[in-house]
Order: structure tokens, then C-alpha cells, then sequence
């Protein structure tokens, strides 16, 4: 029950070809470390799926630049112009989703659902004719549910059983992501006992974590990033 | 000079007790401008309820950041959950007012403000579920592009956003509503007669009975 | 944007024939002030959707004893002999969901969406064939969103603005529930200043609740039940 | 005595480290019966991973209570949870074990324990979806009824709760396995003869080459 791992063996678990789910929206939340692991183990021809692309040279853009991603599900990827130029040259694969699609559908595979019904897009450019229904006499569109072989995702706190709080807006994508995933690694510079966290203050139980990984988040990624707040 | 234009008239929209999201850029700023005496939840998509102003270098929380990635404070009283509670906050209505920014809004309420087919398509993100369930939509937006072309169109020509979801556009030339009889002429920027709007705006507006000025 | 309100007057929002999510997995998280009130106001014809019918003569029991109630939506009752019986001698109306499917049908009215597809008795006799598609090559059962006009609910703590927290097993249904219906209407008896319960320990955030019911928690309902536990 | 003996045995089939549900009745009676040296986690599924022995009234605290209504403890690095993600885990097969009882089980591993139409229909619960969603059914039950009938048949009568979702059952004469050759007879009770209890069963029970004692 003690899933504790290295930073070594836990992203091994990753074969070439997965389809992996990254949390974080722009850097909270993103598993700078578990990536920078990737990229030296060197798995190719991965699905990421994460709600942006992070910025140029920081976190899943280094996998993307560094050409170990074929394709990447998303919603929003503005804040990086050299993914943007590798989608639009080709090079990368490009899927997006409205944002909160995207979460539920991750949510839906975590739930044990194939999918749901949505009228979000019913009659946007998104939606595919041949995924609406009439239903109880009104169109309905089925999103399916999005499944991925891993999770990586960034906590604030984990105990050794893999139960995991997250701060602040680091949440997002993650207690969804480590539903859904069959394999789920967290990070997290917090490694504490059982029963250190409360019953009560659990954001993702330690049934749904496969592996906790001890990590530095001295990384300047997990820092403040200049410019983005007021003088 | 017009953004602050702008941001004050729409300062004037908020009211006191109202749960709103500012979309990324001009809507954002909107927080700076607020009257101090109304007491507003900001939600912000990435899993906020309560977001203040932006944090200074002191008070900047690495983890802590709103949906156009500026570190912000919080209130007191403010919630963090996860994207896809967020989303379920949106979808479910429970926003009183979205202010979003466009490429193009036209007369029937269509907005237009994520992809541009052949330029730019960076993604969805959180636009089209905001527009399609907030229950009022202020657009906020200049009222030409840099080549002097409206923006305020009888049709919009780019992909939706959402269909017939605006209900109130501020530019820095007038404020309109979208009404069952059309785009009404509410108020025009001082300085500018209601002439002038009309002529700068592909729309076609209808004068209010009175028209006022901002 | 403060929702305190009292009991009579966030009770009286609730109308003759209204349906009504009551949270409360057994006793725990069952908010019975708020059903107490419900009594003396006498509102009928109401449709109740809770997992269970509470015990005999306590909690949503007294309100189906009382008269109230047309048709309860639940899991199971089995602990409830009187409402068995009222069930059987058709006085009540009754329809079970397997325990999940129902939490996951209010859940999906509480994100936005009309219905979810799943593989939960599928060829059982809780299906009903019409509800069965085949999609993407597998056969699967639309599960509709369940709405209510009103939620009652018991939360541990509560601020001002209707941020909530709950304890232990008192969770269960009450955040799906708040999330689903139009009127959320929460009790406690810990009500805090808005900033009193951490950012990240709000299990319901405010944007779901529309009042706020300051309570006390003396009625013997919401102490130990004799037997339950060991001697 | 015959319910001690199924849940001495029963107690044997917990792994250390195992994460299982225990259902009402008998298989809740088994948290008392599992090996000190076993590290498990309990799920209940009213929203608890990590519920431990019951509670005695000085420890019991009225909002904490397991699937069955008795006042529990929890042990370190428990965590709690609404029902929508206790039975997420559930239906994402995150659950290793699942003990239940069972009015009737047959020999192709189909499920009866919810309904007896006419007699006893208090509702689903959360049976059918454990049935069907977790790894292993283990299905603990008395191996005749108070008419002494066997519940271990050919074919279930009843409405099923899940269909060929059963592992091993534990009797009070027998261990048996749900095998693709059909059901397999590993243990029988102390005192029994393999025949008595092939006699005493409606199943075709095939014996394993070597039958064990409990």
C-alpha cells in the first residue's frame, strides 16, 4: 500500500506510443519534474493530453519540441507560438475541446461512463452531425469519454498511500486526470505519513494513485514567473 | 485611452452581489475599475470563486493564478475547485454575467470571438461554454479593427463562438443592445453624434429614443 | 451576496408539488430542521429523490408518514419498514436507481448535462430496452439527468456567501445535490465569516447554494443512535 | 457457529494490501476476523476508503457511519468523499475485492442478491454495480436456506444482480470456485464428506483433484 517511487521507476511504467494526461492549467498544477523525467528516458510517439501546451521551453512544450509527442488534446494553446507554428506546419497533431468538455470528459472515464450528453457547440463547427441524437425530442450531442493508459499530475501534499491535496489553482485538470488514467503518478514535494492529511481535507483518495513520486520544486518552473504580476 | 474608455462604462454594468467571469484581456482589466462599494464574486474558469486584483511581487502565489495566467489575490470567502467543477458552475448557469471580448458580434447577438480560419485557431478554451450558458453576455471590444473595418456586423462571417447569446456591446464608441427588434443605439462616446456610430457600424443600429453619452 | 436566511422563510421557498433532493446517506447529512420545518409548513404532493428513507419515524420518514410525499426516488429503504409498507400497499410511489447511477444522474443535471451512457445493468431488469443504443460498436444505456427544484442539505460548516464543508460520511450526496438543484437550501450549525473555511477546503462553493439556515444541532436526531455501535 | 467458520475461512482470502468493500450482513462481520499483519483498505461506499473496526460509544461520532448504519472508526490515512466519486472508484474498478452475500449463486458465477420479486424488493442499492465492476467477487453466504434448499444452483431464479461476476463462494460446508469448466469444489467443512456436500448443492459441483479441509 506504500506506493512510494522514484522519479526513475515510476516514469518507466510509460511505454513508447501512451496516451498520457498531464494536469496543470498553464504551470500550476504541471509536473515539471515527472516531464523533465520523460524527456530523458525518452519515450516516443506519446498523446498528450493537457488543457494548454505550457509556455515555449517550459513543461509539456519541451516534450513537444524535444519530438516525442504526436499528438496533443487540448483547449487552449495561445500562450505558445512554437506549438501553434508546429501545429499549423504539420508536425504536430492538434485536437482541441471547449475547456469544460474537455474536463468532463476526462471526468466521464473516471466515473466508469462511455460518455455524455452535451448541447455545448450543438451547432458549431465542433460537433461532428454524426455524434447528435434526438433524444426525449430534443438534439443532444455524445461527447465520448477520454481515456488515457497514464496520468501525471503535481500535488501539494501526498501520504504514502497516495492520497493528495492540491493548492490553489494547481488543482484543475489533476483530481480528474488521476480518476481516469489507469496508471497515475504524482509529484509532489510533500511526502507525509498516513494520517497527516485529514479524512476531510483529501482532494484525490489513494485508491485512484498508482505511484507517489518525492520530487525538488526548486526548479525555477515552479517559481514565479517575472511579468506576470504587478511592480 | 479608448481601452479605458471602455473598461469605465463597463465598470457601470456590474452590480453589487452579481457573480461574474472576465475573459482574457480588456475584460480582465475590468477588476481595476469596480466601484469599491459592490461587493462582487469574480469566478475564474480555472478554478476560482473570488479572485481579487492582481498580486505583487509579494503577494504572488506560484500556484495562484487566473485564466489569462496573471497572479491574482483572493477575497475573503473565495473557493478553488477542480475544471471540471468549474465547468459544471458554467453550464449550469449559475454565472450572472460573462464580459467577454470578440472579433465580431452581430446584430442577432452571434459572437464571434475564437478562430480565425486560416490565421488563427489556438483553441477553444473556455469562450463557448461561457457564452452559450452565462445568462448575460457584455461584449467588450473596440468598434472597428486596425484597418477601420466594424466589428459590429449584420452577420457574422467568422465560426461562432455561440449563437444569439449577446445581450449588451461596449466600444469605444457606443453602447448597444441586442433586442428582439434589433442592435439598439443606447449611448454614444462623447464627442461622436449618433450619425457617426451608425456610419462607422456594418450593423444596422436602431437610435434609442434617447440616446445618451459615455 | 449574503444567503443567511431563516428557516421559515428558506422553507417557504419550497411550493406544493415541488421535487426535492434531501442529502443524507442514513442519518448522516440528512438535514432534519430543515425537514422538521418542511412538516410544519405542510407543502404536499412532493416528489423526494434521497438514498435512503431515513428510519422509521425520523427524518424523510415523518415527511412520508405525514402525507406529504407522492413518489420517492431512492436506493434502498430496507431499513424502513413503514415506507416498505406504504410502498407495498401502494400508497407510495417508488422508483430505485442502483446506488451510483443515481448520485451520477443528479451529478450530471449539476454539470450541465442531460444524461450519461453506462453499461450498469444493462440486460437487468432495471433497463428499459428503449433506453439502449448502440454506439461506437457497443451497446449502452442512456442514463438521464435527474433535476429538482429544490435541494436540502446539511453542511458542517457554512459561510456567509454559502461556501460549505462537510464531515465524515455526512458528505454523500450533498454536493452533488447542490450543484443539481435550482434551490439549494443549506443547514448548520456552524455558521463562519466568509473567509473562515481555507480556499481549498470548501467542498460546495457558494456559486451552487441560495440560502444559508443557521440551525441547532440538539434534536436527538443528530446525536448517536443506540445499537449502532459496540458496547 | 457455521458463521464464524465462513468467516474464519473467509478471512484468508484478504490480501495484505488489498483495498476491498465488504457488504452489509455477514461480510461487514469480517473487519473483526482479518489478519493483524494484513494492511487493508476498506471501502464503504457511503464515502469512505479507510473505515476500520466499529466504533464503541465513547469513539463513535454521529456523522461517521459505515454502508450498513453502524458507527465506525477509520483508520490512518483514511479519506472521505462524496457518492459520485466513491462510486466512480467503484465503477473504474479501482476496488480489488468485493465480499457479499447472496440469496442465490449459480454455477456459471450469476449474482441473485436484491430482489425476491414479491417478497422483498427494499431497493439496489449500490450491489449491482460493485457486482459488475469489481476484480474479484467473493460471495459469503449459509449453503442451504432455512428450508434447507440450496442457494448454490444450475441456474439463479431471481433477478440478477450482475451477470457471471462471481470468483469463490464461502459456505458453511464449502469453498467453490467459478471456473470455465464450471464450479469447482476446493474445500469442504470439517466433518463433511465431498459427496454430502455435492449432495446437500443443486450446482454440478466438480471436485478438485485434491478437496482441503476448513
Amino acid at each position: 500500500m506504500n506506493k512510494q517511487a522514484t522519479l526513475e521507476e515510476a516514469i518507466a511504467q510509460i511505454r513508447d506510443g501512451a496516451s498520457i494526461m498531464v494536469g496543470g492549467f498553464g504551470s500550476p498544477g504541471t509536473p515539471f519534474c515527472l516531464i523533465e523525467e520523460l524527456i530523458r528516458q525518452g519515450q516516443t510517439g506519446l498523446t498528450l493530453i493537457k488543457n494548454d501546451a505550457n509556455e515555449q521551453s517550459i513543461g509539456i512544450s519541451r516534450l513537444i519540441e524535444n519530438g516525442q509527442v504526436k499528438k496533443l488534446i487540448s483547449t487552449h494553446i495561445g500562450l505558445n507560438k512554437k506549438v501553434v507554428g508546429m501545429m499549423n506546419d504539420g508536425s504536430l497533431e492538434v485536437a482541441f475541446f471547449p475547456q469544460g468538455i474537455l474536463a468532463e470528459k476526462i471526468r466521464t472515464t473516471g466515473a466508469g461512463s462511455f460518455g455524455f450528453l452535451t448541447d455545448i457547440g450543438l451547432h458549431s463547427e465542433i460537433t461532428d452531425p454524426k455524434d447528435v441524437i434526438v433524444w426525449q425530442g430534443r438534439e443532444v450531442k455524445i461527447e465520448p469519454a477520454l481515456y488515457a493508459d497514464v496520468a501525471l499530475i503535481h500535488a501539494h501534499t501526498a501520504d504514502h498511500f497516495g492520497n493528495l491535496t492540491y493548492q490553489a489553482t494547481a488543482m484543475n485538470f489533476c483530481p480528474l486526470m488521476a480518476m481516469a488514467a489507469d496508471t497515475v503518478i504524482a509529484e509532489t514535494s510533500n511526502v507525509v505519513t498516513p494520517g497527516a492529511i485529514q479524512p476531510e481535507a483529501v482532494h484525490t483518495p489513494s485508491a485512484f494513485v498508482t505511484s507517489v513520486v518525492a520530487v525538488d520544486t526548486d526548479r525555477p518552473e515552479y517559481g514565479l514567473m517575472e511579468g506576470r504580476y504587478e511592480r | 485611452m479608448s481601452v479605458e474608455k471602455i473598461l469605465k462604462r463597463a465598470a457601470r454594468e456590474i452590480q453589487d452581489g452579481q457573480t461574474i467571469n472576465l475573459g482574457i484581456g480588456l475584460p480582465t482589466m475590468l477588476v481595476e475599475y469596480l466601484p469599491l462599494d459592490h461587493d462582487v464574486m469574480i469566478h475564474s474558469e480555472n478554478g476560482v470563486l473570488g479572485t481579487g486584483r492582481k498580486a505583487n511581487e509579494k503577494e504572488a502565489n506560484p500556484y495562484l493564478i487566473d485564466a489569462g495566467g496573471s497572479y491574482v489575490t483572493t477575497r475573503p470567502g473565495a473557493a478553488f475547485f477542480d475544471s471540471a467543477v468549474s465547468f459544471a458552475m458554467i453550464r449550469r448557469s449559475k454565472l450572472d454575467m460573462s464580459v467577454m471580448g470578440a472579433f465580431e458580434v452581430d446584430q442577432e447577438g452571434n459572437l464571434a470571438n475564437w478562430k480565425i480560419p486560416g490565421k488563427f485557431s489556438p483553441g477553444i478554451g473556455g469562450a463557448m461554454e461561457l457564452a452559450q450558458k452565462t445568462g448575460t453576455i457584455l461584449i467588450l471590444c473596440t468598434h472597428t479593427d486596425k484597418y477601420g473595418k466594424s466589428k459590429i456586423l449584420k452577420k457574422c462571417t467568422l465560426p461562432l463562438t455561440a449563437e444569439k447569446c449577446v445581450s449588451r456591446i461596449i466600444t469605444d464608441m457606443a453602447v448597444m443592445d441586442v433586442t428582439p427588434e434589433g442592435l439598439v443605439l443606447r449611448e454614444v462616446a462623447e464627442g461622436l453624434t449618433p450619425e457617426e456610430v451608425i456610419k462607422a457600424t456594418d450593423a444596422e443600429l436602431i437610435p434609442a429614443d434617447t440616446i445618451g453619452s459615455f
